[in-house]
C-alpha cells in the first residue's frame, strides 16, 4: 500500500525549466530541425524488447544504428528508479529502453538497473552503483534530484544523467535531460480539437504535480490556439487552465479510478481523451474503447505499439523521448563529449513529438495534419510559444 | 427406550473427569444425577449426547452398542438435552430455534417451510402443555419460557431420553414445580429423563432414582424412598456437611447505604431498576433474592458506579455516590461482582497484579507514574498466605487457578482494606462446598467488623443462610422485605414469582404474572 | 420487563437523540442556505443532462435557477428541523433522516452544478460501476461474518484475484477462464484463512493481515519478475458491456440499470440469491445459528466448523470475482496495489447494511455515489483541491463505521473462534 | 468442568532456560521455513528456469541452486557485509577501511530505526487489545509535523531544535492516532477499519501539504517540502558514513526501554495491559477504559510518528510522499515478531532492516525485485502467529499450549 504512489511523474520538465528554456537559454544546437512531417513519421515504439532507432537523439552526432563504438565494450550504464519499476510503462521502463538500446546499438558491455522503493533507497542505490564503478549513473525523475547533487557533489569524477530535473547552477559532473513537453501536447490538443465531434476533448493526471500539469497546459494551449484559428469554442473537460486545477486520480496505480474517470468524460460529451497518469491511462484507454466513438491520445510513448489492445481507439500519442535523451547521454560519456548541464528536448530536436495516428491515419483530415505540421514548424521555430497559449489566446 | 452407559471414562488433560461410569436409565423413568460442582456430571450427559468422546466405555440404547460422533448422531438416535445455559439463538424466532437443525422444507433449495414448522410447534406444545408463542423471539423471553422452548426443542426431534442439566438454576421454586409436573407427565408417555441437578431437595421430589457422582465416579445408586437428605449429602460430599452458617445475630448499627427511587436502564435501554428504595446498615447483611433477570445485575452496577443512573439517588455514608467506579471505590466500597472471570480478575495477569487491581495507582503500591514491584509483591504474599489461595507462586497466572483460588483472590483484593460495604454478587456460584464455606464465613466475619453487607443471590439456600434481612426483588422493584425467621423457602418463591407480600399466590395468580413476565 | 417500563426507558433516551437530530438538521439546512445557495452567482442556473450518450430517447435536461433552488431546499430542510424538534417523526425518524441526507445532497448539487451541466445519468452509471467490486467485497464479509468469522483479507483476495484473472485470461485468451482462475484463488486464499484462523485459532484479524500482507508481497513480486518480463501475461480481454434489448431504452433507469457488463449482472443476481438463501432457506438459517450462537448449533447436530469453512471459502470465491472485475469488467490490465482499499470498505459497506446482502448493496451505493460525484466535481472543475476530494470515499467509510457500528448488530460469534471443550 | 490441578513445583532454573529456548526456537524456524518457501518463489517466478526444468531438470536444479545463492548472498553481504573485511581492516589497522567495511551494518541499522518505532507502535497497541494498522499513516503526520519544525526555526540551537522537532513528530503521530482511538471509545468504531482509512487520508494530506507555500520547497513545483535545517538534524552515527545510521537509532533504542518501562513498570501500563487483556474487569477495578484506549492510540500513533520523524531528520532531511516504502505494515509483522515486547521488538527490527538494506544489493546483482523481502516477511508472521503450522512441520511437540496473545472481538465496542 502506498509504496509506490509517488511515481510520481512520468513525465516532463518542471513548468520552471520549461519557462526558463523558452526564455532562449541554454537550448542546445544539436540536431537539425524536424522536417515537415519527419516527427510524426519516424518514433518508435520504446517497447522493452526493442531499442527504436537513434534518430533525433539530442546530443546530436549521426553514428549508425547498431554499429559498436570503441571502448563500448567495457562500458557500464546503470539506472536507478524511483519508486516504480521498470514495468511502469511509464518514464522508468521509458529510460530503460534508453539502456538496452544503447547496448544494442553501441554494443556497451553491461547496463544495470536498481528500483528504490522509497526515499530510503535513493542514496543506498546510487552508492551501491558508484560502488560497481558504473561509468555514467542514470537516475530519473525529480525525486532523485536530491540524492543525485549529493552523490555527485561526493564523487566529482563519476558521470550522471537525471532525467527530469535540471541544475541550477549546474553541476559539472550532471547532465540533466528535460524535456519541453508542452511543444508536443499542444499539437495533441490541436488534433484532438479538431478531430472532436462533440466540441468536448477531456485530459486528467495522476497527481497533481508540475510535470503532469505542463502535459496539461500544453493539451489546453492546443485547444485554445485550434479555438481561435478557426473560431470555434472546443470545451477542454478536466483542466481549468485558468484556475490551474483539473481531474486528478491521486494515484499511478489505481487503473480502476482511470477508467472511472474517463466514464465521467464521456458521459459529459468529451469523445477525445488524454490521460497523463502511467498505468492509470490504461485504464482511461478500457473506457474508450467500450464506449462508442471516442478516441484517445496516450502520451510518453507511441501506445499504439507498445499498448496494441487499444490501437482501435489510439488517435495519436505525445512522445517524450526519454530513451533518446537517455541514449544521447551514455553516447556523449563513450565518446568522451560528455558535460554537465541541461540537454532540453524539444520539438525542434525531436526529443518530444507527436506519434503517428496508425489506424486514424484516413480517419484525420489531410487539412488537419497540414495545419498541425504548420503548428509544429511554428513551435520549432520559436514562432508560437506554448506557455503564450495555456489560458487562452495572448493577449486577451 | 433403555439407556445404559457402561464404563465411561472421560479424561483432560490434567483431568480425569469421569471415570468408569455405569448408569442405567429405564424407559419411562425420571432418573436424577446428584453431584457437586465439577464431580463431572455434565462432562457424562455430554458424553452421551455426542460433544465428547469418551476415552473408554459404551453406550448402549435397547441393548445396542451405539458410538455418537456428534449431537446430530445422538439426536437421530432419539436423545434430547436441555443444556443448564440455553441452546438458543437470541435473535432467531421460537419456530426458527426449534426447527434449526431438523428444518421443515419445501421446493427447491431447501427453501424454509416456516408455516409447517409452526403447526408441529404448536402440537408438540399443546399436546405436554407448554405454552409458548411460536413467532416470538428468544431475546424478548423470559428465562422460564425459554425453558419450554428448550424442553420443546428435544419433543420436535422425538426423544425418548431427555437430558435436563440443572433444569432449576434460573426458575422460581414455582416455576420448578410446573417443570416437576411436566417431566412427571412425559415420562408417563414413555420419555425417559436424566435430570441432573445438586439440590438435594429436587432430587427426592421428582426422582424415581438417583444416581450420586462424586470427582468423576459414581458414589451410589438409590431411590427417594431409601434415602434422606442428609445420606445424599454425605453421599455427593464425602462427608457430612453443615449447611448452615454459625453467626450471631446482627447488630445492624448506623445507615451506610441508602437507595432512594432508583431507576437504571439496562443494555438495551429498556428499565430494568424502577424506582428502587433500600436501606443497608453498618453490621448487618441484607441479601436480594430474586430470579435472575429481574435487575438485580444493573441495581448492582449503579451502586458501584460502573452504570449510569436515570434517576433516584445512591448514598454512601450520606455522601452521593454512582459516579464512577473508582470514586465508590475510594469512598469504601468493595465488590464481589457476578462473574469471576469476565468482570474480576484479569487472566494473563498474575496473582499479585491481580490483588492490586483496583489499588494499583495508591500508595504504597506505585509513587507517581512508577510501580512500586516490591510493595505489591510483599502485599501479595501476605494476602495469598492469608486468605489460603493455593498456589505455587504469587507470580503464577489467575486463569491458572481453581475457581475457588479465584475467588478467594478477588475476596483477599476486597476484603484486606477497611471497608465500608461489601456488594456482592453470586459470590459462591460454581464453587465447591468447601470454598462456599469459607466464603460465608469471611463476609460474616466483615459483617461482625460492622461493615454493612449487600448480598444479591439467586439461591435460596444461601440468602436462608447468610442474610439478616431478606429484600425480595422483582421487576426491578423491591416488594417485600422479611426477617428470615419469618422467611420460608415457598414464601420467598411465591414473592420472587411476582405475590404481592399480603397474599398468597393461587394458580391463577400466578398465570398473570407469568404473561406479564412472556410480554415484557 | 413490563411493556410500561419498556416505553418510558424508549422516551427518555429518545428525546435527547430527538432534539439532537433536530439541531442536526437545522445545521444542514443552513449550510444548504449559505454555503450552496449563497455561494452560487446571482441568477446562475443549474444544469442536470438526464440522457446518456447515444440513447433512442432524449429528455431534455432539467435546469434549475441555483440561488432559489438551494434555498427552497433549505427551507424544506429546515422545516423538517423544525418538527423533529417540536413533535418528532416517531417511527418515521429514519426515513426523515434519509429525507434530510437527500436534500443535502441535492442541495450540493445543486451548487456544484451552478453555472454548469452534470449528467446525472453518468452520476449514476458511475456509481453502480463503482459499487460493483464493493458490493462483492461486502457479500463476501457477509457470508464470512454471518458465519461467526471475520474477514479483513478480503482486500488481498480482490487484489490476488485481480492479478490471477489478468494472468490466466491473457494466457487462455478468455476472460471466462480468468474468472474462474481469479475464483479458485479466492477460494485459495480463503481456506488458508479458514485453516488459521478456525483450525490453528489465530486470531482473526492478525490471520486476514497477514494474508493481506501476502497478497499484496506477491502480486507486486510477480508482476515485477514475471509481468514486466512478459507483458503479454497482462493483456486480458476485457467482458464489455451487454444492452439489453428494449429494457435499456427506458430512459433515464435503461442506460444505468440494463447496459452493463456481466459482472453487474451477476452481482444483481447474487444479491439476491445470497439474500434468500441466507434468510430464507434452511442453509441460511443453519449458517445465521452457527454465527450467531455456534454452540446451539452445535448441539443440534450441525456442523460448525464445517459451516464456517465452507461460508469462508464461498466468500472468498466471491472476493475473487470482484478482483477478476477489476480487471476484466474494468481496466483490462492488473496493476500493483490496484484495489486501492476497496477490501476495507467493502467491510464498511456490510456493516452499514447490517450484514444483510441487500443492505450491503445499498450501502455500497452510497460509497460508489460518494466515489463518483468525487469524480465527478474534479471534472466540472469545483473548487475543491482534488487531494480533499480523493480523501471522501475514505472519509466516509471512517463516518460510518463510527456513526453505525453501535447501532447495527454484528452476529454474535463474530471472530470469536469455536472450540468444541 | 473439573478445575485443572495446581501445578506443583516452581519453575526451575533450567526450565526457565528451556522455555527461553523454545521461545527462540519458533520464531528462527519460522524465519528459516519463510526464507526456504522464499527461495522457491524466486525460482518458480523465473519463467526460463520453470522451462528449463522441463527440458533439463538438473542443469535447471543446479542453475536454482546458483540463483538463489546469489540472491541470498548478495542479501547477506548487503545487510551484515563481510566479516573478513572487518578483521583485515583492524589488523591492517586502517581505518577508513575498517569503516567502509561497517557500511553494511550501518545500512542495516538505519533501516531498522523507524522500523522499531512503527513496531513499538503495534506491539504497545496489541498489549492494550488494539490492533493499530495505521502506523503508516501516523508515521506520516509525524514526519509532516517533524519536517514543519525542521526546517522552520533556524538559528535554534541543536539542543532545543532537536527535541522540539521530535516532539512535533510524535505529537503529529499522536493526533492521528488519537482519532482511531477516540472513535473507539466513543462511539465503538472498531480501530482496524478506521486505522486504515485513515492511512489513504493520510497520503492524501500529505500530497496537499507539500504543494502549499508552508511546506513547499521554493523554486520547486514538485511535491518536495523544505529541506530540515542542520540545526534539527540527527548527525550520523558514525562519522565518515553520512549515509548510514543516524541518532535516531539512539532515541529508538531509548524509545524501547521507555516503553518497556511504560509497560511493565508503570500504572498507565498496568491500566494499559489490564485492558488490553480484560476490558470488563479493568472497567470494574475502576480504570477509566475509554480513556486509557485513547490515551494508549495517542501514545502508539506518537510513536509511529517517530518513524516518520527519524526519517525525516535523520535519513533524507525532508519529506516527500514516497517517505516509507511500508513501515507502518511491516510494523505489524515485527509487533508479531517480537512478541510484543519492545526488546523482541528491536531484535525483529533489526532483522527487517537487515532484509531491507540486503534487498538492494540482491537486487543489483541478481535483478530479483525487492518485494520479495515483503513476501518473505508475511510468510515469516504467518508462521509466528500459527506456531501449530511451524511444530507440524518440524514435528516439535507442543510445550505448553499459549493461544496468541491478542484476541480481536468482532467489530462491536
Amino acid at each position: 500500500m502506498g509504496t509506490t504512489r509517488a511515481l510520481a511523474a512520468l513525465v516532463a520538465a518542471t513548468a520552471l525549466i520549461v519557462g526558463a528554456c523558452q526564455g532562449g537559454a541554454g537550448r542546445p544546437g544539436g540536431g537539425s530541425p524536424a522536417a515537415g512531417g519527419a516527427g510524426a513519421g519516424s518514433p518508435a515504439a520504446n517497447s522493452p524488447a526493442g531499442g527504436g532507432p537513434a534518430g533525433g537523439s539530442p546530443a546530436g552526432g549521426g553514428a549508425a544504428a547498431g554499429t559498436p563504438l570503441p571502448g563500448a565494450a567495457d562500458f557500464k550504464a546503470c539506472e536507478v528508479s524511483d519508486t516504480g519499476g521498470i514495468d511502469d510503462k511509464g518514464f522508468n521502463q521509458n529510460a530503460y529502453a534508453g539502456l538496452e538500446g544503447a547496448k544494442a546499438e553501441f554494443g556497451i558491455g553491461e547496463i544495470k538497473f536498481l528500483e528504490s522503493t522509497s526515499e530510503a533507497d535513493y542514496n543506498r542505490n546510487i552508492q551501491t552503483f558508484i560502488n560497481e564503478k558504473c561509468d555514467l549513473i542514470v537516475t530519473v525523475g525529480f525525486l532523485l534530484g536530491d540524492a543525485t547533487e549529493a552523490a555527485a557533489k561526493a564523487n566529482p569524477k563519476q558521470k550522471f544523467a537525471i532525467v527530469d530535473f535540471a541544475y541550477d547552477p549546474v553541476i559539472p559532473n550532471v547532465a540533466g535531460i528535460v524535456f519541453a513537453i508542452d511543444e508536443a501536447t499542444m499539437l495533441g490538443g490541436y488534433l484532438a480539437a479538431g478531430m472532436s465531434k462533440t466540441g468536448k476533448v477531456a485530459t486528467f493526471g495522476g497527481i497533481d504535480i508540475p510535470p503532469v500539469r505542463t502535459f496539461m497546459e500544453g493539451f489546453a494551449a492546443g485547444v485554445n490556439y485550434y479555438n481561435k484559428q478557426k473560431g470555434k469554442n472546443v470545451q477542454l473537460l478536466g483542466w481549468d487552465p485558468k484556475k490551474k486545477s483539473g481531474s486528478f486520480t491521486g494515484d499511478f496505480q489505481d487503473t480502476a479510478k482511470g477508467r472511472q474517470v474517463t466514464e465521467g468524460f464521456i458521459q459529459e460529451g468529451a469523445d477525445v481523451v488524454m490521460a497523463v497518469a502511467g498505468p492509470v491511462g490504461l485504464g482511461a484507454a478500457a473506457a474508450v474503447q467500450d464506449a462508442e466513438g471516442v478516441m484517445f491520445i496516450g502520451v510518453d510513448v507511441d501506445q499504439a505499439i507498445s499498448a496494441p489492445e487499444y490501437r482501435d481507439v489510439m488517435l495519436s500519442s505525445i512522445l517524450k523521448r526519454i530513451d533518446n535523451g537517455v541514449k544521447g547521454a551514455i553516447r556523449s560519456a563513450l565518446e568522451g563529449r560528455f558535460k554537465g548541464g541541461v540537454q532540453v528536448n524539444t520539438l525542434k530536436n525531436e526529443g518530444v513529438g507527436l506519434a503517428p495516428y496508425h489506424e486514424f491515419e484516413n480517419d484525420v483530415p489531410q487539412e488537419l495534419d497540414a495545419e498541425i505540421d504548420a503548428l509544429r514548424q511554428a513551435i520549432a521555430s520559436g514562432q508560437v510559444k506554448p506557455a503564450d497559449w495555456y489560458e487562452g489566446a495572448p493577449g486577451q | 427406550m433403555k439407556l445404559e452407559l457402561q464404563g465411561i471414562t472421560k479424561r483432560f488433560p490434567g483431568v480425569v473427569a469421569n471415570e468408569g461410569v455405569d448408569l442405567v436409565v429405564e424407559p419411562g423413568e425420571i432418573h436424577a444425577l446428584l453431584g457437586e460442582n465439577g464431580a463431572g456430571k455434565t462432562t457424562l450427559m455430554n458424553v452421551l449426547y455426542g460433544l465428547y468422546r469418551p476415552d473408554e466405555g459404551e453406550i448402549l440404547l435397547d441393548g445396542r452398542s451405539v458410538t455418537f460422533h456428534d449431537p446430530g448422531d445422538a439426536i437421530a438416535a432419539g436423545i434430547g438435552m436441555v443444556h443448564q445455559h440455553f441452546m438458543l439463538v437470541p435473535v432467531f424466532t421460537v419456530t426458527e430455534n426449534v426447527m434449526l437443525g431438523a428444518e421443515s422444507t419445501r421446493g427447491f433449495g431447501g427453501l424454509l417451510d416456516v408455516a409447517d414448522a409452526r403447526r408441529r410447534i404448536v402440537e408438540v406444545s399443546e399436546r405436554h402443555g407448554l405454552r409458548v408463542d411460536p413467532d416470538a423471539l428468544v431475546e424478548d423471553l423470559p428465562v422460564g419460557v425459554r425453558q419450554r422452548v428448550e424442553i420443546i426443542k428435544a419433543l420436535y426431534r422425538r426423544s425418548d431420553v431427555l437430558i435436563l442439566d440443572e433444569p432449576t438454576a434460573v426458575l422460581t421454586p414455582q416455576e420448578g414445580e410446573e417443570l416437576f409436573a411436566i417431566m412427571r407427565s412425559l415420562a408417563r408417555s414413555g420419555t425417559s429423563i436424566i435430570f441432573i441437578t445438586h439440590k438435594l431437595n429436587e432430587v427426592l421430589q421428582v426422582a424415581d432414582r438417583i444416581t450420586v457422582l462424586r470427582r468423576g465416579r459414581v458414589a451410589g445408586t438409590t431411590t427417594p424412598g431409601t434415602t434422606s437428605r442428609e445420606q445424599l449429602a454425605a453421599m455427593m460430599v464425602g462427608r457430612s456437611v453443615q449447611l448452615q452458617v454459625d453467626k450471631a445475630p446482627s447488630e445492624p448499627a448506623g445507615t451506610v447505604l441508602e437507595i432512594k427511587g432508583l431507576v437504571v436502564c439496562d443494555d438495551r435501554d429498556h428499565v430494568a431498576v424502577d424506582g428502587l428504595d433500600l436501606t443497608v446498615h453498618a453490621g448487618e447483611i441484607a441479601c436480594i433474592a430474586g430470579v435472575q433477570g429481574n435487575g438485580q445485575t444493573e441495581l448492582v452496577e449503579a451502586v458501584t458506579g460502573l452504570r449510569p443512573v436515570s434517576a433516584g439517588t445512591v448514598t454512601l455514608d450520606g455522601r452521593p455516590i454512582t459516579a464512577h467506579p473508582r470514586r465508590v471505590f475510594e469512598a469504601g466500597c468493595a465488590h464481589v461482582p457476578e462473574d469471576r472471570l469476565e468482570d474480576g480478575l484479569v487472566p494473563g495477569f498474575t496473582i499479585a497484579d491481580n490483588l492490586v487491581l483496583n489499588s494499583y495507582y495508591l500508595a504504597p503500591y506505585a509513587t507517581g507514574l512508577r510501580l512500586e514491584r516490591h510493595a505489591i509483591l510483599q502485599r501479595a504474599r501476605e494476602q495469598v498466605a492469608q486468605y489460603d489461595v493455593r498456589t505455587p507462586s504469587v507470580f503464577n497466572d489467575v486463569a491458572n487457578l481453581s475457581g475457588g483460588n479465584q475467588q478467594k483472590v478477588i475476596v483477599a483484593r476486597e476484603f484486606s482494606r477497611p471497608i465500608r460495604l461489601l456488594v456482592a454478587a453470586q459470590p459462591t456460584r460454581g464453587l465447591d462446598v468447601g470454598s462456599i464455606e469459607y466464603i460465608h464465613r469471611r463476609i460474616v466475619e466483615k459483617r461482625d467488623e460492622g461493615t454493612a453487607v449487600l448480598i444479591v443471590s439467586t439461591e435460596l439456600d444461601e440468602v436462608l443462610a447468610l442474610a439478616d434481612r431478606i429484600a425480595v426483588m422483582y421487576q426491578g422493584r423491591i416488594v417485600a422485605i422479611l426477617d428470615p425467621a419469618e422467611a420460608t423457602p415457598e414464601r420467598l418463591g411465591l414473592l420472587m414469582g411476582g405475590a404481592r407480600p399480603e397474599e398468597g399466590l393461587d394458580p391463577e395468580a400466578q398465570e398473570i404474572a407469568a404473561a406479564a413476565a412472556s410480554a415484557g | 420487563m413490563t411493556a410500561a417500563a419498556t416505553t418510558v426507558g424508549a422516551g427518555s433516551a429518545g428525546l435527547r437523540r430527538q432534539q439532537l437530530f433536530g439541531f442536526v438538521y437545522l445545521a444542514l439546512a443552513a449550510i444548504i442556505a449559505v454555503a450552496f445557495g449563497a455561494a452560487t452567482e446571482p441568477g446562475a442556473t443549474s444544469s442536470f443532462e438526464l440522457n446518456a450518450p447515444r440513447v433512442a430517447v432524449q429528455l431534455p435536461p432539467l435546469v434549475v435557477p441555483s440561488a432559489p433552488t438551494a434555498y427552497a431546499l433549505a427551507g424544506l430542510c429546515a422545516f423538517l428541523g423544525a418538527v423533529q424538534l417540536t413533535r418528532g417523526f416517531g417511527a418515521r425518524n429514519a426515513v426523515v433522516l434519509g429525507a434530510v441526507v437527500l436534500l443535502f445532497i441535492a442541495g450540493f448539487l445543486v451548487w456544484a452544478a451552478s453555472t454548469r451541466s452534470m449528467n446525472l445519468v453518468g452520476v449514476l452509471q458511475g456509481t453502480l460501476q463503482r459499487a460493483t467490486p464493493i458490493t462483492f467485497a461486502a457479500l463476501a464479509g457477509v457470508l464470512c461474518e454471518r458465519a461467526g468469522v471475520v474477514n479483513i483479507a478480503i482486500e488481498g483476495m480482490l487484489l490476488t484475484g485481480a492479478f490471477v484473472a489478468a494472468v490466466a485470461a491473457s494466457a487462455t485468451g478468455s476472460p471466462w477462464i480468468g474468472i474462474i482462475a481469479a475464483v479458485v484463488v479466492g477460494a485459495l486464499l480463503a481456506a488458508l484463512l479458514a485453516v488459521l484462523s478456525i483450525r490453528y485459532r489465530v486470531d482473526q484479524i492478525i490471520a486476514g493481515t497477514v494474508i493481506n500482507i501476502f497478497a499484496i508481497g506477491m502480486t507486486s513480486f510477480l508482476s515485477a519478475r514475471v509481468l514486466q518480463r512478459r507483458p503479454e501475461l497482462n493483456n486480458p480481454d476485457r467482458l464489455g458491456p451487454i444492452q439489453i434489448p428494449l429494457l435499456s431504452d427506458i430512459p433515464v433507469v435503461g442506460p444505468i440499470v440494463f447496459n452493463n457488463n456481466v459482472f453487474v449482472y451477476a452481482m444483481f443476481v447474487l444479491v439476491v440469491l445470497i439474500h434468500v438463501a441466507l434468510f430464507k432457506t434452511r442453509w441460511g438459517l443453519r449458517v445465521r445459528a452457527v454465527g450467531e450462537h455456534p454452540k446451539a448449533a452445535d448441539t443440534v447436530g450441525i456442523d460448525v466448523l464445517r459451516t464456517r469453512y465452507q461460508n469462508v471459502i464461498l466468500g472468498g470465491m466471491l472476493a475473487g470475482v470482484g478482483g477478476a472485475f477489476l480487471v476484466l469488467g474494468s481496466t483490462g490490465r492488473f496493476d500493483r496495489e490496484m484495489t486501492a482499499g476497496r477490501g476495507f470498505i467493502g467491510l464498511a459497506a456490510m456493516i452499514f447494511g447490517g450484514w444483510a446482502p441487500v443492505g450491503s448493496f445499498f450501502a455500497s451505493l452510497v460509497f460508489g455515489f460518494a466515489d463518483s460525484l468525487q469524480a465527478r466535481l474534479s471534472i466540472l472543475n469545483v473548487p475543491i483541491p482534488s487531494e480533499l476530494l480523493l480523501m471522501v470515499p475514505y472519509v466516509v467509510t471512517i463516518l460510518v463505521v463510527a456513526g453505525l457500528v453501535g447501532r447495527a448488530r454484528a452476529p454474535a460469534a463474530d471472530g470469536r473462534p469455536y472450540e468444541k471443550e | 468442568m473439573a478445575a485443572v490441578p495446581e501445578r506443583p513445583t516452581r519453575p526451575g532454573l533450567t526450565r526457565q532456560a528451556v522455555t527461553f529456548g523454545r521461545g527462540l526456537l519458533l520464531p528462527a524456524l519460522a524465519i528459516l521455513t519463510a526464507l526456504i518457501l522464499g527461495a522457491l518463489v524466486i525460482v518458480l517466478s523465473d519463467p526460463d528456469l520453470v522451462t528449463l526444468f522441463g527440458v533439463d531438470p538438473v542443469a535447471a536444479l543446479g542453475a536454482s541452486w546458483d540463483l538463489v545463492a546469489a540472491a541470498y548472498g548478495a542479501l547477506i553481504a548487503g545487510s551484515i557485509g563481510n566479516p573478513g573485511d572487518l578483521v583485515g581492516a583492524l589488523a591492517a589497522g586502517d581505518l577508513d577501511a575498517f569503516v567502509a567495511a561497517l557500511d553494511p551494518i550501518s545500512v542495516t541499522l538505519q533501516r531498522s530505526t523507524p522500523l522499531i518505532f512503527a513496531g513499538l507502535s503495534v506491539a504497545l497497541a496489541f498489549r492494550s487489545g488494539l490492533f493499530n494498522i495505521g502506523a503508516e499513516g501516523q508515521l506520516y503526520l509525524g514526519a509532516l509535523f517533524a519536517v514543519f519544525v525542521g526546517f522552520s526555526f533556524p538559528g535554534l540551537p541543536f539542543f532545543i531544535h532537536i527535541p522540539l522537532a521530535v516532539a512535533a513528530g510524535f505529537l503529529g503521530g499522536a493526533l492521528w492516532g488519537f482519532i482511531p482511538g477516540f472513535l473507539k471509545a466513543r462511539t465503538g468504531a472498531h480501530e482496524v477499519i478506521v486505522t486504515i482509512m485513515l492511512n489513504y487520508v493520510a497520503y492524501r494530506l500529505i500530497d496537499l501539504a507539500l504543494k502549499t507555500d508552508v511546506f513547499q520547497r521554493p523554486g520547486r513545483e514538485d511535491p518536495i517540502s523544505k529541506e530540515v535545517v542542520e540545526s534539527a538534524a540527527l548527525p550520523p552515527l558514525i562519522p565518515g558514513l553520512a549515509a548510514g545510521v543516524h541518532w535516531g537509532l539512539v532515541i529508538a533504542l531509548i524509545a524501547a526501554a521507555v516503553v518497556s518501562w511504560l509497560l511493565f513498570r508503570s500504572t498507565k501500563g498496568f491500566e494499559f495491559r489490564a485492558v488490553g487483556l480484560n476490558p470488563q474487569a479493568a472497567r470494574y477495578a475502576g480504570i477509566d477504559t475509554g480513556r486509557t484506549v485513547i490515551l494508549a492510540m495517542a501514545v502508539c500513533g506518537g510513536l509511529a510518528g517517530l518513524a516518520g520523524t527519524s526519517e525525516v531528520l535523520g535519513s533524507n532531511r525532508r519529506l516527500v510522499s514516497g517517505l516509507s516504502p511500508g513501515y507502518g505494515f511491516d510494523a505489524i509483522a515485527l509487533a508479531l515478531l517480537g512478541r510484543s515486547r519492545p526488546l523482541g521488538v528491536v531484535a525483529a527490527a533489526l532483522l527487517f532492516g537487515a532484509l531491507r538494506a540486503g534487498a538492494t544489493p540482491m537486487q543489483a546483482a541478481t535483478g530479483i525485485p525487492i518485494d520479495l523481502v515483503v513476501v518473505v516477511q508475511a510468510l515469516v508472521i504467518m508462521f509466528i502467529a500459527a506456531p501449530a503450522l511451524v511444530r507440524g512441520l518440524y514435528r516439535i511437540r507442543a510445550g505448553r499450549t499459549t493461544g496468541t496473545e491478542v484476541f480481536s472481538k468482532g467489530w462491536g465496542t
